[in-house]
């Protein structure tokens, strides 16, 4: 029964002290907001005026090159979440904490952008807004996850001790992702025999997948850029609640 | 009786008072009278049954046998008591303020402002603070203070000093002290010595059960 | 006046204060109108008629799981006791209670219902009557609860003692409820189901802060 | 501007959202950063510094 | 293992004392079976299709109903702090207690199921797989509720969070129990369903009192 | 030490041991040592972090800083440690009996069986009743009875007086004093007098804030 405060490997110790991550990582900020604003413009222009029409999808082939990128994005964005809840439960990261919070609005916004286009895409393809099909259907409950999430960490008032729980619970959603996403499927075939529309593998033409993969690099670029700004910030809210908690303790105003 | 007599006059009396617990008599035959600006102590082992009086006193639990009455007051006075129990009715996530702030409002903000009456209890540097991170004295305090911001005659406390340090202690006394210069009346249920500093103004009731 | 405002301002700052509670509750709204296709199959005919009991039901049990925390947490922090003797009618506190009660877990029900009803397939003019009978119907659910949390809290049993309670008593809510949004075969009764819905709220919310103060205060400490 | 075909509502209106979205995010993030940062500032102006940067003022 | 029993007893035993939970569960449940047939109208082979899923979900939302009280009374008496230096590991008593409360709030469903069954017009082998299905998935409920009850313990007032938690993750139940029940056109999958439906219960229950016993112990002051 | 030593040798000992609720320090560069027989007392003021030290010791809270063990045990000794805080881990709805019947089981039925430890305590005569009855002073007791009935060496004790009568003050002296000549350790928070009868086995770490 010792309790000493473990020693860490020196890398981690440098990255994990927040205070040194910020500085560490504040020049890099810039060069990334300027490679996705690039990326964006790039992706943008290959997606308007240099991509043709699928010749099944017709114009709406557009929306994939946003539909695909936040698809993406949102399982992306969990494993970020996930692998941060390790850190967090496994090494005491501090920055893994900070990681996971400022993650989760991000991924619940990417999963719901592709809820959107995926159903904005599915109206003219196959008619309607919404069908229970396996993957839209488990992407919506990954969005419900996301926002619970979101909710668990907003019941918290303690943000440190918050950490760790909700990375328990991360975890247990990641288990329990692939396992809904496979009943899912299972489900809707087992509902919906005939499926109007297969999504297409990966056997596209390369006028389309160039604009479809700049744009997905654009997307994650994006991401990483917006989730290393909120994690700045909440390093900053985490100093600022201990500083307004220790001057209510010690009461000192001046 | 007092110079600073703030209170209408008020007399608390109870007359073979028989107060217990779901039906089973704790104390038999209880005869007191508080008058304004004394004090009634009441004394006596674990589970004899001051709380159950205090209860009965404030109108929560019945009465078994005999009477208590407060004589004095006019009708219009409204409710004339606070009873402050071994619970403290603080809300963790209210701030110290806006708890005290709340009674003082559901009350009647009649006598000391909140941020005066913290800073009598020694609360004043965490008034904005979550009250669900109070210490166990620090809450206590913040039940005391509620004493402050409406203005009662007859205080009902049980146990005031439980969880308070030794300046806590003092504090206790002085706010009786307190209450009493200014008229009020005082039943406690302690098993720590709060001594009044005008012994005069101290009854002490021993309850010794009845087995 | 000001005490019972006060009442109410405290209610409903306490629960902004626990954080997401909203969210939570419109969250969970939602949610079982997700879970019902998984359940019942994907089709939006079946979904479409089965709309306004699953709405009912979701509201119900929302506002049935945050039903203990009317009373239950005054009562065992003391607050309860100290409500008895505040500058305000004992009745009155308990009023200001049942009004914060709805407006936390009632109102955001009805904002988020119209989500619900695109869910299942609802059409049109029935997604105004599920929002009118949520409007009119959840003032009996929360003046019912009412009563069934005091009871709990003065027979001194947690739990879930509080349903058992009012579900029978709700059952006839629901029903009109229901009632007032599916039009169903047959002639269209959905109009006197309304009505009978707006008198059962009047009636439960005229009662309830009596029934509910003395079931308290006869209850013992 | 190039011509979208029939569907052209739906192709605006995808972009449209996850625009408008995008711009939410952005602005949100900085301003939860000023936000943050500018609570901080008046902090400090009271002179409350953390413990392990030495003595408070 | 006599300390294992002993937890055991004692949620029993203080369940049995607060009387009124199991009544209510099943009461809820049962009500559930009142209300769809007024929703959907009284067509006996629409309701007996619907059945199945109306039977889960009932059970579904039963189980949240109950979830809070797992962990939170003793929480908040102080209990769960002991409990935590008790001669046995920290896990094993939340095992004890997800066991405890799976008899306590699964075990009185399944009893009441053919009174639902019945209501539902559901023929007699569909009824068997009923009850088949919820005794084979209801302990995975009780095992996610745990994961989501002790997430949520340091919150306070958590009330429905624990809820939207779970519900999610629940979903593959309730997609494999009820099909479990309905053989529906086609291929009969009830088989296959049920043996998924038992793999996911052993897994939930083998991880949950583990997860559980670290979300509590991370979070508890 | 003592003749009578029932626990194997231990020691718990701190060192520059900070301990803080949320990430602030409310206590720095705490150092002591409790051996086999010894009493450490804990005062200080209301909010100085006495509860808190006590849950950092009972592995409830973490350390900020520094570090604190116990020597001595062997793996196989199973759960060395008593806790007993605030709050009493009551139900209301289970008997006296059953209320520390349950806790006897689950810490291992190694100390006084339950009704003499009721006996001790001086509620033997209540043991049917439901716990939630029981008076303040009578739910301290059965919170006391459970350092009984499992005998543990190290207790942990978070105002062990509160709420209690003359007669339980000397009750709490009584089963330190017994606890200490069985060879065991106390830390105990109080702002209540307790004096173990050796003076020789008591020191005091009086807490005072870092402000
Ligand atoms: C709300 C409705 C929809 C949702 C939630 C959804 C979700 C997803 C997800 C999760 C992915 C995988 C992304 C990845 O991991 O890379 C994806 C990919 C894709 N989706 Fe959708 N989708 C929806 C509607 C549609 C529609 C209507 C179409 C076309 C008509 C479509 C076409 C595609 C294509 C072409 C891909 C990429 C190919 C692939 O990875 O297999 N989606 N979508
Ligand atoms: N759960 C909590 N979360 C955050 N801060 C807390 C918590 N509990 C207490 N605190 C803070 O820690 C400080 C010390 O609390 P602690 O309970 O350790 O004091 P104490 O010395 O035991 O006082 P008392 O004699 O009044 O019991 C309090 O001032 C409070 O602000
Ligand atoms: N709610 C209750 N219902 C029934 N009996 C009760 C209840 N509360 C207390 N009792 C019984 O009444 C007796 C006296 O309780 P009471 O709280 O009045 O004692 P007390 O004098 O305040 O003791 P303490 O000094 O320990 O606070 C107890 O022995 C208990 O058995
Ligand atoms: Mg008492
Ligand atoms: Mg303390």
């Amino acid at each position: 029964m010792t309790t000493d405060t473990a020693p860490k490997p020196s890398f981690w110790n440098r990255l994990a002290h927040p205070g040194q991550f910020v500085a560490l990582t504040r020049p890099l900020l810039w060069p990334l907001t300027i490679i996705t604003a690039a990326l964006f413009i790039a992706g943008l222009w290959f997606a308007f005026f240099n991509s043709p029409e699928d010749y099944q999808m017709g114009d709406t082939v557009r929306i994939m090159y946003i539909h695909v990128p936040t698809a993406w994005l949102s399982q992306f964005v969990y494993g970020i979440m996930a692998v941060s809840a390790i850190g967090s439960l496994v090494w005491r990261h501090p920055m893994a904490d900070v990681s996971m919070k400022a993650a989760a609005p991000l991924g619940a916004t990417f999963t719901a952008l592709a809820l959107f286009t995926g159903s904005l895409w599915g109206r003219p393809t196959w008619g309607t807004f919404w069908e229970w099909d396996g993957r839209m259907t488990s992407t919506l409950v990954l969005l419900l996850i996301y926002l619970g999430i979101v909710a668990l960490w907003r019941a918290f008032d303690d943000q440190l001790r918050a950490a760790r729980v909700i990375a328990v619970f991360t975890l247990v959603g990641a288990i329990n992702i692939p396992i809904i996403k496979f009943s899912v499927d299972w489900w809707s075939t087992l509902h919906q025999p005939s499926s109007v529309f297969t999504m297409s593998g990966p056997h596209m033409p390369p006028s389309i997948l160039t604009p479809l993969l700049v744009m997905a690099i654009a997307f994650t670029m994006l991401f990483l850029t917006l989730h290393l700004k909120a994690m700045h910030t909440e390093v900053a809210r985490r100093r600022l609640m201990a500083l307004q908690r220790q001057a209510a303790q010690t009461g000192k105003t001046a | 009786m007092t110079e600073r007599q703030v209170f209408g006059s008020l007399a608390l009396s109870a007359h073979a008072l028989a107060v217990g617990r779901g039906g089973i008599a704790l104390a038999q035959g209880l005869e007191f009278k508080v008058q304004n600006g004394k004090c009634l102590l009441l004394r006596g082992p674990n589970g004899v049954g001051k709380s159950t009086l205090l209860l009965t006193l404030a109108g929560i639990v019945e009465a078994l046998d005999g009477s208590f009455k407060l004589e004095g007051p006019t009708s219009e006075d409204g409710p004339l008591l606070h009873y402050c129990g071994h619970r403290n009715a603080i809300k963790p996530r209210l701030s110290v303020l806006e708890n005290l702030d709340f009674w003082a409002q559901l009350n009647g903000p009649t006598g000391a402002a909140s941020l005066e009456a913290l800073e009598t209890v020694g609360l004043d540097h965490v008034a904005g603070l979550d009250a669900g991170y109070l210490s166990a004295g620090q809450g206590r305090r913040l039940a005391l203070a509620r004493l402050l911001v409406s203005a009662r005659p007859l205080w009902l406390l049980d146990e005031p000093t439980a969880a308070l340090d030794t300046e806590g202690h003092d504090l206790v006394t002085r706010l009786i002290d307190a209450h009493l210069e200014a008229g009020g009346l005082v039943v406690a249920a302690t098993h720590d010595p709060i001594t009044p500093t005008d012994p005069n103004r101290v009854e002490t009731l021993v309850m010794a059960g009845i087995h | 006046m000001s005490a019972f405002a006060a009442v109410i301002a405290r209610e409903l700052r306490l629960s902004i204060r626990t954080g997401g509670d909203v969210l939570t509750l419109v969250l969970f709204f939602v949610m079982i109108g997700v879970v019902v296709p998984f359940a019942v199959g994907p089709d939006r005919e079946l979904l479409s008629r089965l709309a306004p009991g699953v709405v009912w039901i979701a509201a119900f049990l929302s506002m049935l799981l945050g039903l203990d925390r009317l009373f239950r947490a005054d009562h065992e922090d003391g607050t309860l006791i100290l409500l008895r003797h505040a500058d305000l009618p004992f009745w009155a506190v308990v009023a200001a209670k049942v009004m914060a009660h709805w407006v936390v877990s009632a109102v955001p029900l009805i904002v988020a219902s119209p989500l619900l009803a695109v869910m299942l397939a609802l059409d049109g003019s029935a997604f105004w009557r599920v929002v009118l009978s949520l409007l009119v119907g959840t003032p009996a659910l929360a003046a019912l609860g009412a009563i069934g949390a005091a009871v709990t809290v003065s027979i001194r049993r947690g739990g879930l003692i509080a349903p058992v309670l009012i579900l029978p008593l709700a059952v006839p809510v629901l029903i009109f409820g229901v009632g007032a949004i599916s039009t169903g075969p047959g002639p269209d009764l959905s109009g006197s189901a309304l009505l009978f819905l707006a008198a059962i709220s009047l009636i439960t919310l005229a009662l309830s802060p009596f029934a509910a103060a003395l079931a308290i205060s006869s209850g013992e400490d | 501007m190039i011509n979208l075909g029939p569907h052209a509502v739906f192709i605006i209106c995808a972009y449209a959202g996850v625009t408008l979205a995008v711009a939410a995010l952005i602005f949100w993030t900085l301003f939860d950063a000023r936000r943050t940062a500018s609570k901080m500032a008046a902090l400090e102006a009271r002179g409350i510094r953390r413990r392990s940067a030495g003595p408070a003022a």
